[in-house]
């Protein structure tokens, strides 16, 4: 006689696919524009078109589904969105207009936003570059390269090294960022848009 | 005034295009509210701008002229002429001092049921922003059944 | 003012009006409180002559009827309402039922609280006094109603046929068949379409040629039929019954008569042109020729654009070795008049061009071919002779890559299915391997294997180790990534069922491209005063119960001109309209909706602001006696001079302005104590 | 008119120095006045999107804001890079497409006192500009020394093809236009496929061998139609393609040399400006081949055809491609 479990308490990441639309919804009216998002027949256009879809754990055809079945943390997770390269191949060929690429915007927002964000290399180039953006009002390459390479990718330094070189003795690359005149007025506004941004 | 004014709407149709269109929003159940209230003619070209003015002088708020689209007349072109009649009586409608803006001229093939509704939708609500039109009931027009019809004075020659 | 009542004529005792409200099952009793409605037209509207109101499940049934009819005779009702759908649907089945009771069928007016109420609205309450309304309207405007009688036309037994696909030798022969006279209208030089061009037929793979050729011929020798090819429609007239149609026959530069179709001078014509036409642009044919040997009838066309005589002046090969001297440069174009009394459009489809989506490669990449080319390339009397070969005109693909649903369901291009393409696809992924064969992958969305042996077809095809991947195709390219794609075309599509990006290096990739209507369907259905889609198909009647019938009365449509459709469903609709037209032929006569404007002479001013209105030349003044009149035999009831007459002297009966400006104190319940709430 | 209001952005003024440059120096014979915006900020590139919504268009918002300010006769915008001009752009068609949204981010502007009404500015890319503005016949009128003999690529990349909102290019994946612009400098223009293929944006930051296999894709194919250079309209693909062909051919061990120019520097070459003032020399991969082909003063013989596919009379007739007229007539019948 053993009193082992006979049912496994194995947690599971997503109990109860939702049948309604609520995930999908959510995804759309955080898209900027009219997304379509709900128009999707599941053809595949846009997994055929993208030129980094190795790369991605799910095609964007089939996170639309996993949306439309509600499996948020799973879409959440996935690396897809961050894998896009913005090539807007699959927007133009998508056969029911569906803004894909600005999805994946949205994907990536809210995944940062659930803290399901798998790879942090991506958030972590956006927002660094978002951080000289916000400081200075302009990019900042070389500060935001030196920053980024030193945290994710030490060992590509020396084979960086030339290309880092050229573009500092080529004068590609300045060593002191700009700053733009009226930067109050920028706070003001990106302080607003970010309450806005809150509110929704 | 109510909370929220509900205008009347009267809706000229043609038999051949957009009361076809009516009759497909109605079929594929498109809803759009229950503001307007259609009369069916032959063609747009059957318009008789006396209509119009009837309507609103008797409690309508607004008038609705739909037809086929320029070109796809099913006589030809007499869709045309409504649409000259149509500037004609905006321009009127302004003469009396009310806002042309009351009138719409809307082109809807048979095909065209969702554009029909959406129309009417638009148009319902661009009345209500307008407010009510006090200009039917307060003045007891005697009904055409007690044999008056005004519309030989008012057809703008 | 009192001179307006001239305009209607009053039953001479007070109106008794009967009002029905149908439930039409839930259709409408679901949003519209159709018992209070009845019982609100009783009591509100008896006042102006409403002395009964009914509500019930389904007025159109023949209880529904009874119940009218029987009230007509006991309560001596002249004036009927029946609120139910839209009378496109039941008007003349209620007119019927009025007439059966001895009322004549004009004074029943029916109002549409379906399509225009129950069917579009939600909030019930208001439904339902939308509803009201509309009876209130109904019962004004029925006031006004006088007893017509309908205009009763004779119909010419002879028919036009414009198209000579399959779907109007299929009209054309079953109305000569029966006895009367048909006249067969085709663009081309000869007759039969693309099902001509085709070399198989889904799903049973008998061939093309075989079953159409002697439709072909019998339409050619047929004693009943007036075969008009390379000739255009350029102007209808008249009405159902009684068109006058003008039709142009361009020159062929060939005496049909004198030409025994012999062919030598296609054979001696030096010039080679690019076939676009029947060969898909595969193939080569002379500047004089005939589409295919099969072509009816078999007399070439001389090619003007392409000829060197016209060129250069010089030349006349054909002319020199044609025996019987049938060829005619100075020939000139005819213009010729027909008579008829119905007319059946078969105008057929156009491929779409595939050219329009870069992605697909066609026109790009020499590998890509249309469906049309591959029906020309397995046709055994196509310009390989039925080798499946790659542009080289040689080499025999080992693998091959067919793209559905090109152009269509796809919202850049086309947003219809169209119909044919799985089969077609299906059909060729056979023809190919059994030709040649090479591996075959078809790229589907889904597969609409529909309709009788269909799907039994698919199974075979899957049996045949066909390969099938489901996935839209993203674009097809020629540059490598690997080794084993070098020198092929890569398909690169998402492979949807396994969820990863593919590659696949194939040797050749048929693009299955959609139907689209013909460029000129617009201009086409304006000819003949039909109306087309958004996409420019031809609008039926009914999209369910008269798919055949057009809103124009003596119009009928068949075959793709009214949307993609296979070559089974394209026979069926060209009998089918055949059976109409017949059925017309044998009434000898049919009667018009008496809707026609009339003018009051001694209120006719002469100002003859209405003489340019009319397009269908109506109308004509009387400079003697300076009045205008009205033929009602060209009138065809739109009431635009109605509207125009400052003098109000014209009157259009069924929409007379105080018909219609009674229906609208009835919508705006100007007739109902208390006012109502509207404003 | 060729006035414009000029959005730079920061490539313009570091990595994509040679760009900047070559603009000032054609600007002048095309007669091209740039007047920059004053005080403008970044777009945010692909960056801002992903992170916050309102925020993102708030900050290219208030470069259209500024723009139309500042705006005294013309409501022209050109942006010579891709990633701005495309930004610009769909901040402005968003803002039309959706009102609310409109409204959301001139809240936002409002805290800076700026607004912006969607649609009052043409939002236009340079090589748009020239072709279509200015005009090819001018630009052949400016050519000193055409470019014979130089066999060039034209690549766009992706974000000025596409989505192109407002339908200024003939088609997604094959426009013409820089096309036909190297063919008015005299260019052999290389038949190059991957036109409009994606340079990989900014996956060498994130994912370095996703990054690498799309650069080789590309040099590959440029490689293998023999091309001399390739040219770009775009700072992203440049830096792409110049800065890390180096760290692609280490990974890949190959050993690709396929300079890459941006299509002004070409322009002011062609019309006999000084190397020098059009940024030659800061690519990292070097393009002095480009020069010494030029500096060849070889006698202006009928440079080689491109490789045609050879038509054999026996072989089946190819369909004739669609004229750019035949697109633009076809693209009106599309039902979007």
């Amino acid at each position: 006689m053993t009193d082992a479990p006979l049912i496994s308490s194995a947690p599971v990441s997503d109990p109860q696919p939702i049948e309604d639309l609520t995930l999908l919804k959510e995804v759309a009216s955080r898209t900027a524009g009219v997304s379509n998002l709900e128009m999707c027949i599941q053809c595949g256009t846009c997994g055929g078109s993208c030129p980094s879809a190795g790369e991605m754990d799910h095609t964007p055809r089939r996170l639309f589904a996993m949306l439309r079945a509600g499996m948020r943390e799973e879409a959440l997770k996935s690396n897809t969105p961050w894998i896009c390269v913005s090539c807007y191949h699959c927007i133009v060929r998508c056969p029911q207009n569906i803004h894909i690429t600005d999805v994946m915007y949205t994907l990536k927002d809210m995944a940062v936003e659930a803290k399901l964000v798998q790879n942090s290399t991506a958030p972590d180039f956006s927002q660094t570059f978002i951080d000289m953006v916000e400081e200075f009002g302009r990019s900042f390459e070389m500060g935001l390269a030196s920053f980024h390479y030193m945290k994710h990718f030490p060992f590509r330094l020396a084979n960086m090294m030339p290309m880092g070189m050229g573009m500092l003795t080529k004068k590609r690359m300045s060593l002191t960022p700009t700053r733009i005149k009226n930067m109050k007025q920028l706070k003001a506004i990106l302080k607003r848009a970010k309450e806005l941004e809150a509110k929704q | 005034m109510t909370e929220t004014f509900e205008p009347v709407i009267i809706g000229f149709t043609c038999n051949w295009c957009s009361y076809r269109a009516a009759d497909l929003a109605g079929t594929a159940r498109i809803k759009y509210p229950p503001n307007v209230r259609l009369i069916r003619l032959m063609c747009s070209g059957r318009l008789d701008p006396a209509f119009v003015f009837k309507a609103l002088a008797n409690g309508a708020d607004g008038v609705m002229i739909t037809g086929c689209h320029p070109g796809e007349c099913h006589y030809i072109e007499q869709n045309y002429k409504a649409l000259r009649r149509f500037q004609l009586m905006r321009r009127t409608l302004e003469g009396f001092g009310i806002e042309p803006g009351r009138l719409r001229l809307v082109w809807a093939s048979a095909a065209e049921g969702a554009r029909f509704a959406s129309e009417v939708s638009s148009f319902i609500e661009e009345v209500r922003a307008l407010g009510p039109l006090h200009w039917g009931r307060n003045n007891n027009i005697p009904l055409i059944t007690d044999a008056t019809i005004l519309q030989n004075e008012e057809v703008p020659a | 003012m009192t001179d307006n009542m001239e305009n209607t004529s009053p039953l001479e005792d007070q109106e008794k009006i009967g009002v029905y409200v149908c439930h039409c099952g839930t259709n409408i009793a679901g949003v519209v409180d159709v018992v209070q409605v009845a019982e609100w037209a009783a009591k509100q509207l008896k006042h102006r002559g409403v002395v009964i109101a009914r509500e019930y499940k389904f007025m159109c049934s023949s209880p529904g009827q009874d119940l009218i009819e029987k009230d007509i005779k006991e309560l001596g009702l002249n004036r009927v309402i029946v609120a139910a759908c839209s009378p496109h649907l039941h008007e003349k089945t209620f007119r019927t039922a009025c007439a059966n009771a001895g009322l004549n069928p004009y004074l029943c007016e029916m109002v549409s609280i379906r399509e225009q109420v129950s069917w579009v609205h939600t909030d019930k309450v208001a439904a339902t006094e939308k509803a009201k309304a509309a009876i209130s309207g109904g019962v004004e405007r029925v006031r006004h109603h006088v007893p017509l009688q309908p205009i009763v036309v004779p119909i010419n037994p002879a028919t036009l046929v414009v198209g000579g696909g399959i779907a109007g030798i299929q009209s054309a022969l079953e109305i000569a068949d029966a006895g009367f006279h048909v006249y067969l209208v085709e663009r081309e030089p000869s007759i039969g379409g693309h099902m001509a061009q085709f070399d198989k037929t889904f799903p049973t793979l008998d061939c093309s040629a075989c079953i159409l050729t002697p439709k072909m011929n019998s339409v050619g020798t047929h004693p009943n039929i007036t075969l008009l090819t390379w000739s255009e429609v350029e102007k209808v007239d008249g009405y159902v019954g009684n068109f006058t149609v003008t039709v142009r026959k361009k020159a062929r530069k060939v005496d049909e008569e004198l030409c025994t179709g012999c062919g030598i001078c296609q054979e001696k014509c030096p010039r080679k042109v690019i076939d676009y036409e029947f060969e898909a642009g595969l193939g080569y044919r002379k500047a004089i020729y005939t589409p295919s040997p099969q072509a009816v009838p078999n007399r070439p066309v001389l090619d003007v654009a392409n000829c060197t005589y016209y060129e250069k002046g010089t030349c006349k090969a054909c002319e020199i070795f044609c025996a019987p001297k049938a060829i005619r440069f100075d020939q000139q174009d005819q213009i010729l008049t027909l008579n008829v009394g119905n007319i059946i459009l078969a105008t057929g489809y156009e491929l779409f061009d595939a050219r329009r989506i870069p992605n697909y490669g066609y026109g790009r990449l020499p590998n890509v071919f249309t469906s049309l080319e591959i029906e020309r390339l397995t046709n055994a009397a196509g310009p390989t002779n039925g080798n499946v070969v790659l542009r080289d005109g040689k080499t025999a693909p080992k693998s091959v890559g067919i793209i559905h649903c090109v152009g269509s369901r796809d919202k850049n291009y086309n947003n219809y299915c169209s119909v044919i393409c799985c089969m077609q696809s299906l059909k060729f992924a056979h023809l190919v391997h059994e030709r040649t064969g090479a591996t075959v992958y078809n790229f589907y969305i889904d597969i609409r294997a529909a309709f009788k042996d269909y799907d039994e077809f698919y199974q075979r095809v899957l049996e045949e180790g066909t390969m099938f991947v489901r996935g839209k195709v993203a674009e097809v390219t020629d540059v490598p990534r690997t080794e084993n794609e070098k020198g092929k075309l890569i398909i690169q599509v998402e492979d949807t069922l396994v969820g990863k990006q593919r590659r696949i290096p194939v040797d050749m990739v048929i693009l299955s491209a959609g139907l689209e209507p013909r460029k000129d369907s617009k201009e086409v259905a304006k000819t003949f005063g039909i109306s087309c889609s958004v996409n420019g198909w031809y609008i039926e009647k009914h999209p369910k119960l008269d798919p055949i019938a057009t809103m124009t009365e003596g119009i009928f449509i068949a075959g793709c001109a009214q949307g993609p459709k296979d070559i089974p469903a394209s026979v069926a609709q060209g009998a089918a309209a055949a059976a109409r037209v017949l059925g017309r032929i044998e009434q000898k006569e049919m009667a018009l909706e008496p809707v026609r404007a009339s003018v009051i002479e001694e209120k006719c001013s002469g100002c003859r602001i209405c003489n340019g209105l009319c397009p269908f030349n109506a109308i004509t003044f009387h400079a003697d006696r300076m009045v205008t009149e009205i033929n009602p035999a060209l009138c065809q009831g739109c009431g635009t001079c109605v509207a125009a007459c400052p003098a109000g002297a014209i009157t259009g009966t069924g929409f007379s302005n105080d018909q219609i400006m009674a229906q609208i104190e009835g919508l705006l319940m100007l007739n109902i104590e208390p006012e109502p709430a509207a404003v | 008119m060729t006035d414009y209001i000029l959005y730079p952005g920061c490539s313009m003024e570091a990595s994509a120095r040679a760009y900047y440059d070559s603009l000032k120096a054609i600007s002048k014979p095309l007669d091209l006045h740039l007047k920059e915006i004053n005080d403008w900020n970044c777009c945010g590139a692909t960056e801002y999107l992903g992170i916050s919504k309102t925020p993102a268009y708030a900050l290219i918002a208030r470069n259209l804001a500024l723009a139309s300010n500042e705006a005294d006769g013309t409501r022209r915008v050109v942006a010579p890079c891709s990633a701005c001009y495309l930004n610009l752009a769909k901040a402005d068609y968003y803002m039309r497409e959706q009102p609310k949204f409109g409204k959301t981010v001139n809240e936002a502007l409002a805290a800076g006192n700026l607004s912006y009404t969607p649609g009052s500015l043409e939002i236009r890319h340079l090589l748009d500009v020239i072709v279509y503005d200015i005009g090819l016949d001018v630009v052949e009128k400016n050519v000193i020394q055409p470019l014979t003999g130089l066999r060039v690529v034209p690549y766009l990349g992706c974000m000025v093809p596409r989505p192109d909102y407002d339908h200024r290019f003939s088609d997604h994946d094959y426009p013409v236009e820089l096309d036909l612009l190297l063919k008015a400098l005299g260019a052999e223009v290389v038949d190059y496929p991957l036109k409009t293929e994606c340079c990989g944006g900014h996956m060498p930051q994130i994912s370095p061998s996703t990054a690498f296999e799309m650069l080789r894709r590309l040099v590959a194919a440029a490689d293998e139609r023999e091309a001399d250079v390739m040219t770009t309209i775009c700072p992203m693909c440049q830096l792409n393609i110049d800065g890390y062909q180096g760290e692609m051919n280490q990974y890949f061990k190959t050993n690709y040399h396929m300079p890459i120019l941006f299509f002004t520097q070409l322009m002011g070459l062609a019309f006999g400006i000084e190397p020098k003032e059009l940024g030659f020399g800061l690519e990292l991969v070097s393009a002095r081949n480009v020069l010494d082909t030029l500096g060849v003063k070889a006698p202006p013989e009928t440079p080689p055809a491109p490789p045609k596919r050879p038509r054999k009379p026996e072989g089946l007739p190819m369909p004739t491609p669609l004229t750019k007229a035949e697109i633009e007539a076809l693209k009106k019948e599309v039902v979007k």
